[in-house]
Formats: C-alpha cells, structure tokens, sequence
C-alpha cells in the first residue's frame, strides 16, 4: 500500500472542508476523486501535502507515519503534486525547473559549491545530464532554454508533471491536470499521464473534474460533496449512482 | 567588458585641472547641506572675508615674491563618510597645502587620520571633541574643548545663578552633546549641587515633552541643553509649555542667528557659554564684525568668528614657514605664541588644543549680550 | 539528449576578468603609494574605487536577499554595523599592533582575523534575525529587519566600551585599496559561485513560488536561513573593512539612510543580476561625484542641486526599466556556463 | 499622578500626529499593496505648505488656511501618482517602492532648496495658554494648542471613518481593496479611485504636518524619521487597516512616551523596535490585520 489515509477531519471555521475521508492507494494505482465545485478535492490535497493540518485523522506512506509533517518533510518522504493553477518559478528556465527539483540529491556541500571543487563540477554535470535526459522524455528538450513562464498553456503542465516527477515521488498528485484544455490537449494529457504510469515505479492520485479523463484513467473513483464521500467504486459503477448524479446536476452540469 | 576600466575614464578627464604654482591653496571642508547647512554658510562667509583680505594686500609672501591665497570649499554634508571623501579630493585632486574643518567633532574625527597621513595641517574651527587631536601631530584646532566648557557652565550655574538642583536634557546619539552633559553632571556634583533629571533623546527627535514633563517634578532651578540651535528652542518652548519655568543654559552649540529666529521670545533670559563675544572689547572682533555686517547683513556667529581666525592661524604660520609646504607650515602653525585672534589668544603648548578663555552670553530681547568671562 | 556540457570557457572569462581586476589593482596601489604619475594616480581616485568596492560588497550581498530570494529585507546597515563594530574592537583592543610584525605580513594577519571575526560576528546575527523572520513574509518582513537595524545602531549608542554615540576612534588602519579589491572580487566570485548552484536554484524557487518550492522538498525556513546569514556576513566584511579605512566609525553611520543608499543602488542595478549590483554601484558613485565636480567647476552656487538631480535620475531610470539597469540579465562573463 | 496625566497627553498628541500619517500608508497599502516611502515627505510637504500659506497669507484664519493646505497637498499627492506611480502599477513591486524612495528624496531636497534648510515654526495661530479646567480637576498642566491638536486630529478620523463606511467613493474604495480586479467590470474607474485615496492619505498627512508644525517643529528632512515611524504604526496595527492604522499609532506613541517617563530615554528607539518585533511573532500580519492564509 502505498498511501494509506484514515478518517481524514478539515474544518474551516465552522464550515466542514473534508469528513471523514478514507482512501487506500495502492503501488501502483490511479485513483480518481471527483465532486462538484466547493466539494473540499483540493483540500483532500491540501491535507496529504501538509500546507494544512487535518483537525483528526491519520496518513500514512508505506510505512510512514506522515500526519502532522511540514510540507517539505511529506514532498521528501515521497509525495509530490501539481496545482489546479500552474505554479511553475516562471522566471527561470525550463532546464532549471528540473534541475531545481533534484536539489535534494545535489551531492554537494555549500562549502563546495563556494569553492567550486572537483566533486561540484562532477556533481553539477550530473544533475544537468539528468535534468536533460529526464525533459527529453517529456519532449521538452528543445524548449530547455526558455522561460518557463514563456511556454504554452499544455506545455507549462507538461513541466510542471515533469518537475514533480524528478523529484522521485512514489505518489504523485496531479490537481485537475485537465483544467483549460481544450478536447485535443486533453487527449495528449491521458497519453502523458499512462506514459508516466508506464515509465515510472508510482502511485497516482488525481483530482478532476472532466470526467472523460478520469473514465479513461482510474480503474477506482471517488466522489466528494461537501467534503463527504458519496460514493466509491468503479468508474461506470459510480457514475450510475443517483446521488452523484444529484450532486453534479445541482451544479448544473452534468458529468460527461 | 570590463567596467572598472571603463570607469576610470571620467576620472581621466576630471585629472586634467592642474594646480598652479601661483597660488597657495587651502582646502575647507563643511557641512553645506544637511542638517546643520547654517554653520556652511557661515563658514563660507568667514573664508570669503579672509581670502580678499590677504588677496587684497597682494597674498602671502613665499620666498621673495608675493602669492595669492585661494580657498577650496566643498561640502561634506555633516557625514563622516563624505567628510573622509571631501579630504581626499582635497589632498590629492586639489593639492592644497592645509585644511581648515570640518565643523562638527564627528567629521574632523572622519577627516583627522587622512589628513595626519598625508602630512597635511588640520585646523578646525569648531570641533571641540578631545579625540580630534588626540596623538596626532598635524591636526589643530582653534576652539577650546567640551570638558573645559562643562566646567564653565557648571561654574556659572553654582557661583553666578546660584542653582541648587540642576536638569539635563541631551542628544545621545551626537558626541558633543553627550560629551558636555556628562561634565556638566561630574562638575556641578562636585561643586556641591545636586541633579534632579539627566534625559537623553536622539537626533531628529522633535517631541521632548515626555522628558521635561519627567524632569518637572525634580523642580530644578536649571536646565543644561547642550544641545544645537536648531533644536533649543522648540526644547525651550516645549518645557515651558508643560509650565517649566527653570533657567535654561546651554553651550557653544547654540551660538547662530537661528536660535533667536526660531525660538523668539521663548529664548530670552537663557545663557549660553562660547567661543567669542561681539561685544568684547577687541580691536580685531570689531573690525571683523563690522566687515561680516555691512557684507552679509547679520552678526557673525561663532563657527564664523573661528573659521576666519582658523585662516589667520594658517596665513601666519605660511608667512612664518616662508615657503609652500606643508610640513613647514605645521612646523610654524605648532610653535604659535601669542596670536590675537576674533575669538581671543590662541597659544599652542605641545599639542593641537589651544590654551584659551570662554564667555557667557545671556539673551535678552532676542539679542545676545555679553555677560562675564571665564579664564581657564 | 546534447553532448556533455562544455563549462571551460565561460569559467576561463570569469577568472580572466577577476585576474585582470587583481592584475590592475597591484601597480595601481604600488605606484600610487610610490606617488608616480600623480596626474592620474591619484590618492583621491584610488579611495573613489576602493568606495565603490565596498559598496559593491554590500549591494551585492544585500541582492542575495532582495534579488535572489526575493525578500525585502530593510537591515543591511544593521549587519554592516555589526562587522564594523567587531573588526574594530579586535583591531584595536584585542589583537597586538600589527607594527610589532613585519610590515605586509602582519597587515594581512590582522586584516585575515579582523575581517574573520567581522563576518562571523555579522553571520551569528543574521542568522538570529533570520530565525525571528521565519514567522514573517514580505513587508512584515521588511518592518522586523528595520526594526533590527534601529535596534542595533540603539545598542551600540548606549555601549560606552565601543564608543557610544562619540564613535569609535583609534582604529588603525589595515584597509588598503589592494584589500577591498581582493575582497570585492572573492565576494563577487563567491555569490556568483552560489547562485549557480543548487543552493541558488533553491533561493530562486523561493522568490518565483514559495508553496512550490516547499513542495518540492524545500525546507523554507532553512533556505531563507542561509541566505541571510552569508548576505549579513558579507555585509560584515564590508563593514569590517570600512572600520579600517576610516579609522572611526560612529552608530548613526549605519542607520536606516545607509540602507536606504544600498538599496538605491541595489535597485539601480538590478535586481538578482550581480553585474546590476556592479554596475549600480559604479554608476551611483561615480555620478554622485561628477556632479559634485561638474557642478562645483562650472557652476557652485547649483552644487548642492546634485542632491535633486540623483532622484530625479533614479526615478527616470525605474520608470523606463522596471527591473534596474541589468534586471535578471548578466553580462557574458559572469554567466553559467552556456548548455549546448 | 498628575505628571502621568501629563504624560498621556503628550502620547495622546504624538500619537495624533503619527495616526494621521499611518492612515494614508495604510489606505495606499490596502488598495495598490504599495508601500509609499514618499508619504512621511508629503507629511513634510504638507507642513511646509502650511508655513508659506501663514506668512504669505498672513489674514487667512486657521479654519481657512487649514483645508486650504490639505487641498494643495492632495493635490501634490494626487500629481505624485500619475506622474511617478501610475505607470508603475502592474511592474513589480520593489521597482515602485524604489521610485517612492526616489521621490521622498527628491522632495526633501526641493524644499530644502527652495524654502531652505532651517528648522522652522508654524507662528502660532491656536491659542498656548493652559487649559485651566485641567489643570484644577487634575492637576495637568494641559496647554489648549496641545488639546484642539489631539481633539481636531481626531475629528479628522471620524470624518474619514464616516467617507469609507458612508459614502459611494468609501464603498468603492474598500471593494477595490477587496478585490482590485473587479472593480472595473463593476463600471467604477480605478484610476479615480486611486487618486482619491492619494488624496485623502496626503491631505491627512497634511493635516498632521501642520499640527506637528504647531506642536513641535518642521524641516525638510523629518519625513524620513516620521514617515518611518507612522509606517511602523500601521504595520503594528495590520497595515491595511483604518483602525488598526489609528490604534498603532496611539500604542506606539504611548510606548515611546511612558518609556521615556518610566524607564529610560536612552532605550526609547531600542524598546519601540523591540515591542514592534514582539508584536509582529504574536500577531503576524499586525493587531487588526487580516491573516494571511496560504492560498493554493
């Protein structure tokens, strides 16, 4: 089991976020949680990624205990995201993007990197080699030099699933990955994202809600209305059940 | 490519004015601008007088010919930085041969070790902290020093004003003002008084009230604010405000045209000592003065008074040297005896501080008047 | 993928240039105290660049905080102050006189140990200051480093071992131009090796999205930590340098104008760009006393209009590039290595 | 017991002064996030106006002389914007905050050149004597400048309380700083918006350099220590807020005077900076401030 949360508790005020949320994520997994806007999906990613702290409720990573971690100490663990809204460092390059997300296997000390010593160089040319190869998978290579926040709307994702993924995570978090797509990026969003579940050894967990993408992906889904969960299960299972239905026609919009 | 080339070019350009051999020049650095700009236009006023007087009778004679005098002002804007900048460009760029400044003891301290190094003679007119010329062979000063004018005004509280209690009220973050209160506290102790208050501020600070109104309740019969120009006064309107009716005594600090402009009549009945008095009976003040009025329309205030002596100081210590070097003149300038100047005697006795008296002033009717003097 | 990065070049361009600065400085120093040439090597134009390269120790180190990481720090006097104090309590009440050694050795013991003590004295308050800001983002931020700067400059006022408000006299002087240059161009070469590397990188992130970054294992607090210490360590160098050259310091040297004139020039420069931090510097000063020669020679009653004239020329400046004269920009030679 | 009466009105009237430039950092703050370093310099601009205005127009009354010079000074505020800042606003902040310095500077000196360096007085046009009632009931030697100061200051906030809270230019403003982005599709020009708020926050500063100029004294550099320490105030107090702008000020100025009173006057900046520091661990975005949640 690669992540495991129990009884997940987040209110705001009064205003409950998230009640109660259970969720076993499995190695190898996709995942899907869905739910009408205002449902608490972000929160859900809030919470595992530490920026907030849940009021109860426990997270675990294999093993690991996570609850009550710092953000940077849950992303070191193994856990890493992407943002409903980009958040790349827009003004620097595309390759230090990368590079920047392998600080933690830098394999210099500060004192080194004053100096400038043999192991620097050697370390610095590994990290470059790495950060290369590792764009070059997500067809980014020739855009290393650029501005991050110069790139294209479905390129900017592109780099900022690639950031996360180099910093080794063994779940990855994607937030509406989908979101301002038009139907032809979406579709090279779900090749990009079974590429990724191909070529790397992770979890992936992912918040959405065109619901196309997440048929298309997670073989498990579940559905948050006003941080409850109101279903769980297959995709077509679900998307059959008369409260889901309720809950995505009282936004106005109906699921697929 | 690389800048700092590129940067020494304007400096190239600026090396093209060369000194003359036909003039003996004479660096002043003072504050020109800034908070205390004032004692700059007055130091500028005092150079001016003294640089036609000896023009006018031809210069100074070096060797067998007569040479003109002429000055280098520049503005050291009351900063040590600039100050230790205003001396180098003086020293180096304009070659001059002395310097007089700068005004206030914490850029002379800026200036004093540029100068000593280059072998240049210091005169300043107005700095009366003890470490300006403290084992230093080529810096001078025209003026007494803090300790002895603490012990002036102590004297005069206990002897003339009769005071039991004395306050204080100072800048603590200006080395003058900290400097003379903390005399002024030994030596009124020792002569038997008593102080009741001793508030400090800081520089720029514009609301005393809390501290006279905490000093009102020691009902002193003095209050000491040795304090600058720009700033008595509106200490004296606000003490009398919150109903302090002490007499206020004060330093040389307070000796400029402004302290009678801004404070009016709030100022009157307070005493100050200093360096000189106008009303003195000496020949040379008279003559001085009488030349600063008709000119410049107002009574010369000490910093003045000091600064055109500080010039004569250096015109007869060049006379005596005879030649236009520098190190000659401080032979001259250190074995000066006797040399009557505006603000009195000036003796130098082994060291760069002279041996000389102080007066007290008393303001009455927004004028200052002579009112004792007091020898060391 | 591209053949291996070829780093040679551009690390040949950086060290010929500060080669060439150091090369420049030993006759310049040698041959002005010689007094040769006196036209052109002049005492005055050689205490300008040792100016300017104190300054650029300053702004330079102050851009690791306002430029690289992106905070907006209003302290750097304070740190200045620190190392100044320091370097001139060892200098001249601790170690001996450095007269009792031979001549340029025991200058260059003195200055070692001064300037040694100064940044570590500076860096142990900077990395307290850093401690208390961790709570604090942006202008919140800005108000607890001034807040520390005040403090400092009150404390040393009512310290009379260090002088009080009198100031510090009595300082010998260990500072030569030679020094600052040697100083500067460490400083230079090792802010420039910084922000190339991994730790640089980090800094940046901070700036561009602080959430991100911490997503991306970033320790906020301990990257935050780090940079003010070595920018107030740096600040303490130049501090502990100036001590020497003046030979008197007083507190309100370093008050909040001093961080207001570092901050011009940072911002004048540029922001994270370390040529702007040169640049800045060399451009303030020197246009500060072409104005006081230009105007005092053609001119003297307009001398004192430089003082309106230097705003105006700022103002001028930020409003036609917003980011300073080499905002994120750097000339050729201080650049990474090009990637192929 | 009489001199710590005393003593509160002499921190009721600093504190007056400081509120009445704190409020306009704090306006400017909460509707363009800039931090207007050139703001303790109108405060002095302010003041210098009201000195030409009494010795030029020596029969114009205080009551007239007064708005009189809050008008120009607005509108020097108000110039100061469009020319200096308004094409600044959407680059990045840290450029903006250095052309405030910019300006402060060059204000400073433009007074100094043209007026002069010198310390100077308002002449005194409300009346010194002491305010008997005071001083029998409590034996507070209270003078009637230093109480119309403190009572006319806060008059002024009330009106200004009244402009935010009552009035369609107040409801505009404070949706502009709650959302400056809607503003515009809901048919309300910014730009005016943000010249008002100029004027307000420099004709109160004005208001404040006239009293200063009355209470203490004036010169062309004190809005470098002022403006630093009104700035102070709205931080304590949670910039961005009216209230918190106001009540800032009061405690600063309070905490300066009875350290003065009761501890010594040589901690005076050192215990302020040190309680601003304390305050801002407690409080991190100051008393009144809104908290800053972490959006993601």
């Amino acid at each position: 089991m690669a992540l495991r949360i129990e009884g997940l508790v987040k209110a705001f005020g009064g205003l409950t976020a998230v009640s109660g949320l259970n969720l076993d994520l499995g190695d190898r997994d996709i995942q899907g949680i869905i739910g009408p806007n205002g449902a608490g999906k972000t929160t859900v990613f809030n919470l595992i990624t530490g920026i907030y702290q849940p009021d109860r409720g426990r997270l675990r990573l294999g093993e690991q205990e996570l609850t009550g971690l710092a953000p940077d100490a849950i992303a070191r663990a193994g856990i890493a995201r992407t943002f409903q809204n980009i958040r790349l460092f827009a003004h620097m390059t595309v390759l230090d993007n990368i590079t920047m997300a392998l600080h933690g296997r830098a394999g210099y000390s500060l004192w080194e990197a004053v100096l400038r010593t043999g192991n620097y160089r050697r370390q610095e040319t590994r990290l470059r080699v790495e950060s290369r190869d590792h764009l070059a998978r997500f067809g980014l290579a020739d855009r290393q030099q650029e501005l991050a926040g110069s790139l294209p709307y479905g390129e900017q994702r592109r780099l900022e699933i690639a950031r996360a993924l180099a910093t080794g995570p063994k779940v990855l978090l994607l937030d509406e990955p989908a979101a301002g797509m038009n139907p032809k990026e979406v579709e090279e969003l779900i090749l990009l994202i079974r590429q990724v579940h191909r070529d790397f050894p992770l979890a992936i967990l992912l918040i959405e809600h065109q619901m196309p993408v997440v048929l298309e992906l997670c073989a498990h889904i579940q559905v948050l209305d006003f941080g409850q969960t109101i279903a769980a299960g297959a995709p077509q299972d679900v998307t059959r059940n008369p409260l889901v239905i309720e809950a995505y026609l009282g936004e106005a919009e109906a699921p697929a | 490519m690389n800048l700092r080339l590129l940067a020494l070019l304007p400096l190239l350009v600026l090396a093209g004015c060369k000194p003359t051999a036909q003039e003996l020049k004479i660096g002043v650095s003072a504050p020109m601008t800034g908070d205390i700009s004032a004692i700059g236009q007055s130091t500028k006023n005092a150079i001016a007088i003294a640089q036609e007087e000896i023009n006018a009778g031809g210069g100074i004679k070096v060797g067998d010919k007569l040479v003109k005098v002429r000055f280098v002002i520049e503005d050291d804007e009351n900063k040590p930085e600039s100050t230790a900048t205003v001396f180098q460009k003086l020293i180096n760029q304009d070659k001059v041969l002395a310097i007089i400044g700068s005004q206030t003891s914490k850029c002379s301290n800026a200036g004093a070790p540029i100068a000593e190094a280059a072998g240049i003679p210091q005169v300043t007119p107005w700095s009366t902290n003890p470490n300006v010329t403290k084992g230093r062979k080529f810096i001078f000063r025209a003026c007494f020093i803090d300790p002895f004018q603490g012990r002036v005004v102590a004297q005069f509280a206990t002897e003339k004003l009769k005071a039991k209690t004395a306050a204080v009220v100072y800048d603590v973050a200006s080395d003058y003002n900290k400097g003379i209160a903390e005399v002024f506290r030994d030596e009124f102790t020792k002569m038997g008084g008593k102080i009741v208050g001793f508030e400090t501020y800081n520089t720029k600070d514009t609301d005393f009230s809390a501290q006279f109104t905490k000093i009102k309740g020691g009902k002193p019969d003095v209050i000491f604010l040795p304090n600058y120009f720009n700033e008595v006064p509106l200490q004296i309107q606000q003490a009398r405000k919150l109903g302090i009716t002490a007499t206020m005594l004060g330093g040389d600090g307070w000796d400029n045209p402004e302290l009678v402009k801004l404070g009016g009549a709030v100022m009157n009945g307070a005493y100050f000592s200093n360096h000189y008095s106008p009303d003195i009976d000496n020949p040379i003040a008279k003559a001085f003065i009488a030349t600063y009025q008709t000119r410049f329309k107002i009574v010369p205030d000490a910093a003045a008074a000091l600064t055109y002596d500080c010039a004569q100081l250096l015109f007869k210590a060049m006379a005596t040297a005879g030649k236009a070097d520098s190190r000659a003149i401080r032979e001259a300038l250190a074995v000066t005896k006797g040399f009557q100047g505006v603000t009195g005697g000036i003796t130098y006795a082994g060291s760069g501080d002279p041996v000389k008296g102080a007066v007290v002033i008393k303001v009455e009717n927004g004028k200052f008047v002579f009112d004792s003097a007091v020898n060391p | 993928m591209g053949p291996l990065p070829t780093s040679r070049p551009s690390r040949l361009r950086f060290w010929m240039v500060c080669g060439l600065v150091l090369a420049l400085a030993i006759p310049l120093q040698l041959l002005t105290d010689a007094g040769l040439f006196p036209a052109i090597l002049n005492p005055y134009y050689l205490h300008l660049l040792t100016i300017i390269g104190m300054n650029i120790i300053l702004v330079a180190s102050l851009n690791l905080l306002n430029g690289y990481l992106g905070e907006f720090a209003l302290g750097h006097a304070g740190f200045m102050a620190v190392g100044a104090y320091a370097a001139a309590t060892l200098a001249a009440k601790v170690l001996p006189a450095s007269g009792a050694l031979p001549p340029i050795l025991g200058t260059v013991l003195t200055l070692g140990l001064t300037l040694a003590g100064a940044m570590l004295a500076a860096a142990l308050v900077g990395y307290l200051v850093g401690l208390v800001t961790f709570k604090t983002v942006g202008d919140y931020l800005a108000i607890i480093t001034l807040g520390f700067n005040m403090i400092i400059v009150n404390a040393i006022q009512n310290i009379d071992a260090l002088g009080g408000p009198r100031g510090f006299t009595g300082i010998p002087r260990n500072t030569t131009f030679l020094a600052v240059i040697v100083c500067t161009v460490l400083t230079v070469a090792i802010l420039r090796n910084l922000v190339q590397s991994s730790f640089g990188r980090v800094w940046v992130s901070i700036r561009e999205n602080a959430i991100a970054a911490e997503l991306m294992g970033v320790d906020l607090n301990r990257a935050k930590n780090q940079a003010f210490t070595i920018a107030a360590a740096f600040a303490g160098l130049a501090g502990g340098l100036w001590a020497q050259y003046q030979q008197f310091i007083t507190p309100r040297s370093f008050d909040y104008i001093k961080t207001t004139e570092i901050l011009v020039m940072l911002y004048l420069g540029g922001m994270a760009s370390l040529s702007g931090s040169i640049l800045g510097v060399v451009a303030y000063t020197l246009l500060m006393e072409l104005l006081r020669n230009l105007l005092s020679a053609f001119a003297p009653q307009f001398a004192e209009w430089r003082m309106l004239i230097s705003p105006l020329i700022l103002i001028v400046i930020m409003l036609t590039r917003q980011f300073g004269l080499m905002g994120n920009r750097e000339w050729s030679w201080l650049r990474p290595e090009r990637e192929s | 017991m009489d001199t710590v009466i005393q003593q509160l009105f002499n921190a009721a009237q600093l504190g007056a002064v400081y509120a009445l430039i704190a409020l306009g950092y704090s306006m400017v703050y909460g509707i363009i996030r800039l931090i207007n370093f050139a703001h303790g310099d109108i405060f002095m601009l302010g003041g210098f106006i009201g000195l030409l205005l009494t010795t030029h127009l020596g029969w114009l009354p205080f009551y007239l002389m007064m708005p009189l010079a809050m008008l120009l000074t607005a509108l020097a505020g108000v110039a100061i914007e469009r020319v200096a800042y308004r094409r600044l606003r959407h680059a990045q902040r840290m450029s903006v905050v250095i052309t405030t310095l910019g300006v402060g500077i060059f204000l400073e000196n433009l007074v100094r050149l043209t007026v002069g360096p010198e310390t100077r007085q308002l002449p005194a046009r409300l009346p010194t004597a002491p305010v008997l009632w005071l001083q029998n009931t409590l034996g507070a030697f209270v003078t009637w400048d230093k109480l119309l100061i403190i009572l006319l200051s806060l008059a002024l906030m009330a009106i200004l309380w009244l402009v935010i809270n009552k009035t369609l230019v107040g409801t505009a403003m404070r949706a502009v700083a709650d959302n400056k982005d809607v503003v515009p599709l809901m048919g309300v020009n910014l730009n005016l918006i943000i010249a008002a708020t100029f004027a307000i926050g420099s004709a109160l500063a004005a208001a404040g350099g006239i009293f200063y100029g009355q209470a203490y004294s004036i010169d062309p550099y004190m809005g470098i220590d002022l403006g630093w320490k009104a700035f102070i105030a709205a931080v304590i107090g949670g910039i961005g807020s009216i209230e918190g702008a106001v009540l800032g000020s009061f405690l600063l100025a309070g905490v300066e005077v009875l350290t003065v009173a009761y501890l010594s006057s040589n901690l005076k900046n050192g215990i302020a900076f040190g309680l601003l520091i304390l305050l801002l661990l407690v409080w991190p975005s100051g008393i009144m401030g809104k908290p800053m949640l972490k959006k993601v």
